[in-house]
């Protein structure tokens, strides 16, 4: 479904603009149906970045990204407005993702109004409240501005606007680093539930092994925006080939 | 009952707004029921009673052509404000027009619109002013649009600031993400989240533009000779200011005392808006 | 566990005034850290572990109230006045502060700022100073010594400013360190570092640590005794075998069995926010075990020589 | 760094092109014929007859009939090498007048200036420090008055207490310190109010920073805390308005500077315009574009001077 094809990006820094550093290296991947990926690596290693470029929040410097054989450099405003509407992303700070300035009533209907899914208010508000229930979050919600919600409720949200959509692909940059324990739990249990119900293809981002291991079935280790080893969770957690990752998996097992 | 009034209308966030509205509403009324009250003509000679002092009938006293100087002033009040009002609506209008092109597309339309505000910036204003009255020829309106056609870049240059900080914060890659057309992001996110500053910083230039535009009239680039403009009375009275000071110094008054109630609003609601003044328990 | 504890606090609660109402963020909080110990404030966030770690230090916004007393070894020092407390700050008590980001002074060398704490109160030399700190950065396994010290804060990694953070808290040898939320986020590997590097900072300085953190593993590599906090209250107070391996409070319970290598089993709910706050155990609402008696009472915790492992709820 | 700055020279550079560019389409825009006003000017009297063949001639002399932009390219050709033209009223080489004018304006501009910096930062600082005291609030209502104040009504009631009543200072001319006491404190009161509000709250934004909570937990006091972590955080925004006030000397006190028969640019430039001296006008407009393009520069550097972020730019860890 979404391909990468030596997919790198590179930015200009240093004195005279000469130095050039490459957050992703030549990273070639590509998703099927109801997959399950984990790209995992430290902070900085540039996996965040192929979450969004993927996204098309950034632009490639070199190699493109397919979606269904499509281009996404390329598409019509029709194929980008699909295109968008089929892939979707959940951030890791979830109280600065919302503006500030819109409540959550508009907020959270904002999807259903840019893709006109529903074809009157009434069936809006019907849409909308069946997935308030499903997702355990109160009606009074509605009159809230972001800063005034904990994390995990805001990540509820963010994953429900999202889910109206129907995406056949999710991606989930570091969803839960920034919220507590048990909050963390709630929310991954959550996103494990929604996939499976409606069979959408996941591609997670993360840098705690655990978590990864709980989501995801294939995984791809990064480093320095390389893709050093790519494999199913068990053979990464007890067959690491490459030394980078035994050292990853075993700094976790201490 | 006490601690309510206070608190309600002198707390500590409240209280410059709520004396800009007080002096507000005073110059309102003179300059909105003012001339219904002392309706004698303001360019009306009388030669009789030339340079009287201030006195319970003439508050002001009266100039050198004997016209009753408070009259003057209150007529020529709606002149300066709505000048400056003027101003200020077409000046922030195309300023946040560009303020925020510039910020959203970026790149080299943004390099372009900011060298030619720093154009506008750098360029005296005077010389501006003197090339379009020069040419339409001298009258408010021209005044209005040789004012607004430096005050848009001093707008444009803030407003962009604002819309910039928008486009870094997180939020916005987020809006893209969902699917928001470029149209609906700059209304529904970026207009709203900058709107707060752009009303301070546009109150807080309605004073410095009445100034400006009472210089422009003093130097004679403004209005012209008959018409009660501050500028022009404070020039006027500039030969008799050793037997009659009374002629400068009473629109100078009233141009001062608008600039500040306007400035006073405009820190007022600056004050209001501003996030760090509202009490906050951080409980972590 | 040997003679007169380093901190104890007796009914700590804080306040803070917001508009003509006050949030109470913290309640009557009683603990004793004894020298060469360190004990962990276990909480979320919203459970007030860090007011209490600013509420010793005095670094509370002009807005809060602070009750009960504080004692620093036997003198009370919440009774000092802020002069008599100042000789106190950053000599004797020190504090590792959590958002390690926007901690330091954008504008001036990492290694100047750490010396300044060694020149106020050690000893007002220059290279003494700088020798001081580049040892902490080399006990704290910071790379590129010593040109590193001359480095801005926006040069390091969010894992270095941490550990700056806890040289600089560290190196006028006090008596007492508070550090908020060492590990908050860093990545897996960065934790481990700087959770190994603390440890070894405090088995060499035998320094008395309070340690404040939301993360299990941090409490389980460094901590002697453990407070399990939940909305502005220690819940489960005792050692750290007894509380990560028999657990007596439900939350504690949760919070265990949530962590992602036993299986992600959420607490269901949220954490309750400091405005509208239940009645009676502040678990209730999201406690399995809860019954008539949690709703209507509000569970003690009382820490007696006799019983070291407390917790407060009924069914403990 | 380097590249930071020499983008902001050619910007800066593009700008002073623009800037005289854009007068000389605004001054050919104005009313009058160059001839006409050469020929009253120098050759014959104000209210002699003029004769066509005179315009013609002087036409053809100062070739003022080609089109605009060749004009614009020959006076700019001529300004790189230092020609600006010559005046039409005094008939004095442009640049040389200007350079005689500029030690003027600026004396009187920087000491206004460094009076109105020198008592609005610590005033701005002591009320960021005391937030909502009776301090704050006074200082606050007496900035927003000296902001409300028409320099050219203040300069007329200065002159009219001090000089017509007190007889203390002289109104025009120049010689004493005295003579520069009166232009001075105008142009300062108009100075006061934004670097007073930008200390202000450029300082109480440090204030709030979390490294200043770090630095009170050092065990510093109040006092040592704002000296040696918050004063050095306050510096850049302060800098910039210093900057925007230092770059609006050469052309903001053209009112100051007529009123008290001061002889800056900004008088040269108020003549210019009343004999419609066109050279003349050009080279002030283009000085005090120059004047404000320099202040930006010199802020860019000192700010990147003081804020490593700017002048190292990425980290090397």
């Amino acid at each position: 479904m979404l391909e990468f094809k030596n997919v790198t990006k590179q930015y200009r820094s240093g004195m005279f603009g000469t130095h050039l550093t490459k957050a992703v290296d030549d990273v070639s991947f590509c998703v099927g149906e109801n997959e399950r990926l984990g790209l995992l690596g430290e902070s900085g290693c540039g996996k965040s970045t192929i979450a969004q470029l993927a996204m098309k929040l950034l632009k490639p410097s070199k190699g493109s990204i397919e979606y269904n054989g499509k281009n996404i450099k390329h598409m019509s405003r029709s194929e980008m407005k699909n295109y968008r509407k089929n892939v979707q992303i959940i951030f890791q700070n979830p109280q600065q993702v919302f503006n500030p300035r819109m409540k959550f009533r508009e907020t959270i209907s904002e999807p259903v109004r840019i893709y006109n899914l529903a074809s009157s208010p009434e069936e809006e508000k019907k849409i909308i409240s069946e997935h308030m229930e499903m997702f355990g979050l109160p009606e009074e919600l509605f009159d809230r501005y972001p800063q005034e919600i904990s994390g995990g409720q805001a990540q509820r949200i963010a994953i429900m606007r999202i889910l109206m959509l129907k995406p056949e692909i999710i991606i989930a940059d570091e969803p839960t680093t920034m919220l507590d324990v048990s909050v963390q739990a709630q929310i991954l249990e959550l996103l494990k539930e929604v996939m499976d119900k409606n069979n959408i293809t996941l591609i997670f981002v993360s840098h705690d092994l655990d978590v990864v291991r709980a989501m995801c079935k294939r995984i791809m280790v990064i480093k320095d925006g390389q893709v050093v080893e790519q494999g199913s969770v068990d053979d990464i957690f007890d067959r690491p080939e490459n030394e980078y990752t035994r050292m990853l998996v075993d700094s976790l097992k201490e | 009952m006490k601690k309510g009034i206070k608190s309600r209308f002198f707390s500590r966030r409240r209280s410059l707004f709520t004396i800009g509205i007080i002096c507000s509403v005073i110059i309102a009324f003179f300059t909105i029921i003012g001339p219904f009250i002392w309706n004698a003509d303001p360019t009306a000679t009388d030669y009789a009673n030339q340079c009287l002092p201030p006195s319970g009938e003439h508050w002001f006293g009266t100039d050198n052509n004997g016209r009753d100087v408070f009259t003057r002033v209150i007529s020529g009040a709606h002149l300066s404000i709505g000048v400056a009002l003027a101003v200020v609506g077409i000046g922030a209008a195309i300023g946040i027009t560009v303020g925020i092109v510039a910020g959203f597309a970026g790149g080299a339309v943004d390099t372009i619109l900011m060298r030619i505000v720093e154009i506008m910036l750098s360029f005296p204003g005077i010389i501006f002013a003197l090339a379009v009255l020069g040419t339409l020829g001298n009258g408010t309106e021209h005044q209005i649009i040789a004012l607004a056609a430096v005050r848009w870049a001093h707008y444009a240059r803030l407003v962009r600031i604002e819309t910039i900080s928008v486009m870094n914060s997180e939020y916005l890659p987020a809006s893209r993400a969902i699917g928001n057309s470029k149209l609906r992001i700059v209304f529904r996110y970026i207009l709203p989240n900058i709107i707060g500053r752009v009303i301070v910083i546009a109150t807080l230039s309605i004073g410095p533009v009445i100034l400006a535009g009472a210089s422009l009239s003093y130097l004679g680039l403004g209005a012209q000779i008959p018409s009660p403009e501050w500028g022009l009375m404070i020039n006027g009275g500039k030969e008799y200011i050793r037997q009659a000071p009374w002629i400068t110094v009473a629109p100078g008054i009233a141009a001062v005392f608008t600039a500040f109630s306007f400035n006073l609003l405009g820190e007022g609601i600056g004050d209001l808006i501003d996030p760090r003044l509202k009490e906050k328990a951080e409980v972590d | 566990m040997s003679g007169e504890p380093v901190i104890k606090t007796e009914d700590l609660s804080v306040e803070f005034q917001v508009g003509n109402g006050s949030v109470k963020a913290l309640h009557d909080i009683n603990v004793s850290i004894y020298d060469g110990e360190v004990l962990c404030l276990l909480g979320e966030s919203g459970s007030g572990k860090s007011v209490f770690g600013n509420s010793i230090l005095r670094l509370h916004p002009d807005n809060a109230l602070v009750k009960g007393k504080i004692f620093f070894n036997g003198q009370e020092i919440t009774a000092l006045s802020d002069k008599e407390f100042l000789p106190l700050r950053g000599a004797q008590l020190a504090w590792v502060p959590q958002s390690a980001a926007s901690s330091l002074n954008p504008l001036k060398s990492i290694g100047k700022q750490v010396d300044e704490v060694y020149r106020l109160h050690v000893e007002n030399d220059k290279k003494k100073a700088r020798e001081n700190t580049i040892d902490l950065f080399r006990l704290l396994g910071l790379p590129r010594l010593p040109e590193l010290a001359d480095d801005y804060p926006h040069e390091l990694s969010g894992g270095m400013k941490q550990r700056v953070l806890v040289a600089m808290g560290t190196s006028a040898f006090p008596k007492f360190i508070v550090v908020d939320e060492p590990t908050k986020g860093l990545d897996a590997v960065r934790k481990r570092e700087v959770i190994k590097r603390i440890g070894h900072m405090q088995k060499t300085h035998k320094s008395t640590m309070l340690l404040i953190t939301h993360d299990v593993a941090v409490a389980e590599s460094l901590a002697n005794d453990i407070g399990v906090m939940y909305a502005g209250e220690i819940v489960e107070y005792g050692s750290k075998d007894e509380v990560l391996n028999s657990p007596k409070h439900p939350y504690t319970r949760g919070l265990i069995n949530a962590l992602p290598q036993n299986g992600f089993h959420a607490i269901k709910g949220f954490s309750p926010s400091a405005s509208d706050m239940p009645t009676g155990c502040k678990f209730n609402p999201r406690c399995p075990e809860c019954t008539q008696e949690c709703i209507d009472g509000h569970p003690k915790l009382i820490i007696s020589e006799s019983e070291k492992h407390v917790a407060r709820c009924y069914h403990a | 760094m380097a590249q930071f700055i020499i983008k902001r020279i050619i910007y800066g550079i593009i700008v002073i092109i623009g800037v005289s560019f854009l007068s000389f389409i605004v001054l050919s825009l104005a009313p009058g014929d160059d001839a006409v006003t050469i020929l009253t000017h120098t050759f014959i009297g104000f209210d002699d007859q003029i004769y066509q063949q005179d315009v013609n001639t002087v036409t053809n002399l100062y070739s003022l009939d080609r089109p605009l932009v060749m004009q614009y390219g020959s006076w700019l050709g001529n300004a790189i090498k230092g020609d600006w033209g010559v005046s039409y009223v005094h008939n004095l080489p442009v640049w040389q007048m200007i350079l005689g004018k500029i030690p003027y304006t600026l004396t009187l501009g920087i000491t206004a200036f460094g009076i109105a910096f020198v008592i609005s930062v610590p005033i701005g600082l002591y009320v960021a420090t005391h937030r909502n005291g009776v301090v704050d609030h006074v200082s606050r209502i007496i900035t927003i008055f000296f902001g409300s104040i028409p320099s050219f009504w203040l300069a007329l009631v200065l002159i009219l207490i001090f000089s017509v009543k007190l007889h203390w200072l002289p109104i025009t001319g120049m010689g004493s310190v005295r003579h520069v006491i009166l232009p001075c404190v105008t142009l300062m009161v108009g100075m006061i109010p934004s670097t007073l509000r930008i200390t202000r709250s450029s300082m109480s934004e440090v204030m709030g920073q979390d490294y200043m909570v770090t630095a009170k937990s050092k065990g510093l006091t109040e006092r040592q805390s704002v000296y040696r972590h918050a004063l050095v955080n306050t510096l850049p925004p302060v800098i910039t308005m210093a900057g925007l006030e230092v770059g609006h000397i050469l052309g903001g006190s053209v009112i100051v500077e007529t009123i008290f028969v001061w002889p800056g640019i900004g008088k040269l430039l108020y003549d210019s315009i009343i004999s419609k001296d066109y050279p003349m006008m050009q080279g002030c407009i283009v000085t005090i574009a120059i004047g404000y393009i320099v202040s930006m520069l010199v802020v860019d550097i000192v700010t990147a001077a003081i804020d490593p972020r700017i002048r190292l730019g990425g980290g090397r860890n």
